[in-house]
């Protein structure tokens, strides 16, 4: 373990990390330089981040509401944002279950309603 | 499951005496940048940056050493790739062999097998990828939709780390593509 | 004179302390007064008896401590 | 005027016989209540100048305290200051008998005080020693075993039973006690008919009939009368505590032994205590050694703390340390260490030894202080 001791863990959409990547580099512009991986991440977020933070939080809170929805899919969502039922399909194929078509629909209408 | 987290963490920082002039904030905020950015670990992941300090507790003094040990509750952002995980990452570098693609933090490998049905070949001079005959071609800044097949975080190491990708699957693949094949869908339907 | 006993600090605290101090100097630690010792511990010494030395002491607590039992010997 | 002083010096941490001797000091220089604080507040700032500081180690420097001394005693064990005729063990083996704990010290020894009625008079004493000593048949009589008659003959000394004041019917009546045969006097002496002709029977009736107990009690060899200021007191070489003090005319209050075990067994831990510190003192006195009280009284402490009086090598205190290290080192090393092995024994590294085994800061002295910096910002001066 390299900590003495985790205190709290949580995920985040790529978008959230995008936002409090933006923060941290503005503060520390004058404290000093920033770290290699730092700035390839921001990069890489720059280039695939498609959606702000908040859209992105409130799929990811619709979602998680979903019986079928575990919250860290809810964050894939959020992230991959699919616009058809395949794309659906292709972020479950991990999963144990497989979905109806119904409930595929009910995903990619949450993912509709906050796109644009 | 995902990529990114927030973590809170404790631990402990040993300020070096000759740097006990400045101002200790600034130091400890230093030293943490310097021990744990980049570090990874097995259960977290990668450690990408330092977000803020929440508390420094009393700096304690052991013996035989100048050195003072604080106590240290900070945030920082945590990159965790999973295996079987489907992300979206950018073509930092097309080589030979396949293609590098950029996950944040660290790069994946798109080995050239794993990257279209189709037969491909590397034009050297543009530094693209192009298929024999489907004439779909891959360069660098290219966003892919990959899935992770292959996982090795190192946690003394963390460069030595690696992580295997692959693009032959249904919906997968560089998202001009996926644009493309959903085009036709909605016309071909 | 404080009341709870030990009162200033016991002759451990202070050779911790000053000890502590001197070894920090001796690393390159800022020099807390005007002087021009080079030696690291008449240093700490001198910072000591002007009670500018940032460094104090936990103790348990302040009245006697009784060991566990078996800690005893 | 004293109940003032002491009434001032209530709340002070004094010691009870330390309240004692400033109020004494203080009534005989009729200190008024004014400068009875003053010299109370004196007191106090003395008293506490002089408390031993946290992280001092005590321990070592009380075992250093006694062992060195131990170094400089000579064997002399020849005669005892109180009583010349008694030789008590004194110097090291003495010191080490009391810090082991023996059951049965080499030279048990009491010194018994008189109720004031016995005290006082010679003859009164001369008989409570009487009923005290052991007295064994040969010492008042002859015994012969004679083989012709498979008889055993014991003969009286007249004298003698005069002078133990013992009359011929309790010394028939203890022998058919304790040899459970009928015993005939004829002509002044008593004969033990041994019915079938073994000799092996004859032999063992005579030994025990030697080693019978005809009067006092078993293990107080001898008893020596002497007169110390108004008072005849008596010195007994051999002591059985429990039994003197129950024997009439004795002022059990008063009454002592130098077998610490005992005075365990019968006044309980506390007195146990005090008879460990006292008889270590006097022991160390003897020699022309002085040793703090204190050190003695840390022993004392460790070898009394829970309740049990326990010696101080392995069996006792050094024994039941938690560490396994500490054992090994201190004591048949490769047994400890193999019964450590066998049992799986953990050492949390808490005391002392084991630190130092393996190379750790020990929690005594400077390595029991935990420094804390002062946040100080900026590197202002």
């Amino acid at each position: 373990m390299t900590f003495k001791e985790v205190i709290d863990f949580r995920y985040i959409t790529a978008s959230e990390a995008r936002e409090v990547m933006e923060e941290i580099i503005a503060k520390r512009k004058e404290k000093g330089e920033l770290s290699f991986e730092a700035r390839k991440t921001m990069n890489y977020l720059n280039a695939v981040v498609k959606i702000d933070s908040e859209k992105a939080r409130k799929i990811v809170d619709e979602a998680e509401k979903l019986p079928f929805v575990s919250e860290e899919i809810a964050i894939k969502i959020a992230e991959i944002l699919p616009e058809i039922p395949d794309e659906v399909r292709v972020i479950f194929a991990k999963e144990r279950i497989t979905l109806s078509p119904e409930q595929i629909q009910q995903i990619l209408d949450i993912v509709q309603k906050y796109k644009n | 499951m995902l990529m990114y987290g927030r973590i809170k963490v404790r631990d402990t920082v040993r300020v070096p005496p000759d740097k006990l002039g400045e101002n200790l904030d600034e130091i400890i905020e230093e030293l943490l940048w310097e021990n744990f950015e980049g570090r990874i670990d097995k259960e977290y992941g990668m450690i990408v940056c330092i977000e803020s300090i929440e508390e420094i507790g009393e700096g304690k003094i052991i013996e035989g050493d100048g050195g003072i040990y604080f106590d240290v509750v900070f945030n920082a952002i945590t990159f965790k790739p999973v295996m079987q995980e489907v992300v979206e990452g950018v073509v930092s570098e097309i080589v030979e062999f396949g293609a590098f693609v950029s996950l944040g933090p660290l790069d994946g490998l798109l080995h050239m097998s794993q990257i279209t049905d189709d037969y491909l070949n590397y034009d050297e001079k543009s530094k693209r990828l192009i298929g024999k005959e489907s004439r779909r071609t891959i360069e660098e800044g290219d966003i892919v939709r990959v899935r992770i097949v292959a996982l090795s975080l190192r946690e003394k190491e963390p460069e030595k780390s690696k992580i295997g990708l692959t693009m032959r699957q249904p919906w997968l693949g560089a998202m001009k593509w996926i644009q493309e094949d959903k085009e036709k869908l909605e016309s071909g339907g | 004179m404080k009341k709870v006993f030990p009162f200033e600090y016991t002759r451990f605290e202070k050779a911790r302390i000053i000890g502590a101090r001197a070894l920090q100097i001796a690393m390159g630690a800022p020099v807390l007064i005007e002087t021009n010792s080079k030696n690291p511990l008449d240093i700490a010494k001198d910072e000591f008896e002007r009670g500018v030395i940032p460094i104090t002491v936990r103790r348990r607590r302040d009245a006697f401590v009784w060991l566990q039992r078996h800690d005893l010997f | 005027m004293r109940e003032k002083y002491m009434e001032i010096m209530h709340d002070y941490p004094f010691p009870e016989y330390l309240k004692k001797s400033i109020a004494d000091e203080l009534e005989r220089i009729q200190a008024d209540e004014e400068t009875a604080r003053k010299v109370i507040e004196r007191c106090h700032e003395a008293y506490l100048r002089n408390l031993v500081e946290p992280g001092e180690a005590a321990g070592i420097v009380a075992a250093q305290s006694i062992g060195e001394p131990g170094t400089q005693m000579t064997m002399r064990t020849f005669h005892y200051a109180g009583v010349a005729e008694i030789n008590v063990t004194l110097g090291l083996p003495r010191l080490i008998e009391i810090l082991d704990v023996r059951k049965n010290p080499s030279t048990p020894m009491m010194t018994i005080k008189l109720l004031p009625e016995y005290a006082k008079d010679r003859e009164k004493a001369r008989e409570i020693a009487n009923r005290l000593e052991a007295t064994y048949i040969t010492d008042i009589a002859e015994i012969v075993t004679d083989l012709r008659y498979m008889r055993v003959i014991v003969r009286p000394d007249e004298k003698a039973l005069e002078r133990k004041s013992l009359d011929r019917e309790k010394l028939k009546k203890k022998i058919e006690k304790s040899l459970k045969i009928e015993v005939e006097e004829q002509n002044g002496e008593f004969v033990i008919q041994i019915e079938e002709p073994s000799y092996k029977k004859l032999m063992d009736t005579f030994d025990r009939l030697r080693r019978l107990v005809v009067s006092g009690i078993k293990e107080i060899r001898r008893v020596i009368i002497r007169r110390e200021g108004d008072e005849y007191v008596l010195y007994t070489e051999g002591s059985n505590f429990k039994r003197v003090m129950k024997e009439k005319g004795v002022d059990f209050t008063r009454t002592v032994t130098n077998n610490i075990y005992e005075i365990y067994e019968v006044l309980g831990i506390e007195a146990a205590r005090n008879a460990v510190i006292n008889e270590a003192i006097s022991t160390l006195e003897e020699q022309g050694l002085e040793v703090d009280r204190r050190h003695i009284m840390l022993v004392a402490d460790v070898m009394t703390a829970d309740g049990e009086l326990k010696q101080i090598g392995r069996h006792g205190i050094a024994g039941e340390k938690q560490s396994i290290l500490a054992r090994a080192a201190f004591e048949m090393t490769v047994n400890n260490l193999l019964d450590a092995a066998v049992k799986g024994e953990f050492d949390r590294l808490n005391g002392i030894t084991e630190n130092i085994i393996v190379g750790q800061p020990i929690k005594l002295g400077t390595g029991d202080v935990e420094l804390r910096v002062k946040l100080f910002t900026g590197g202002d001066k």
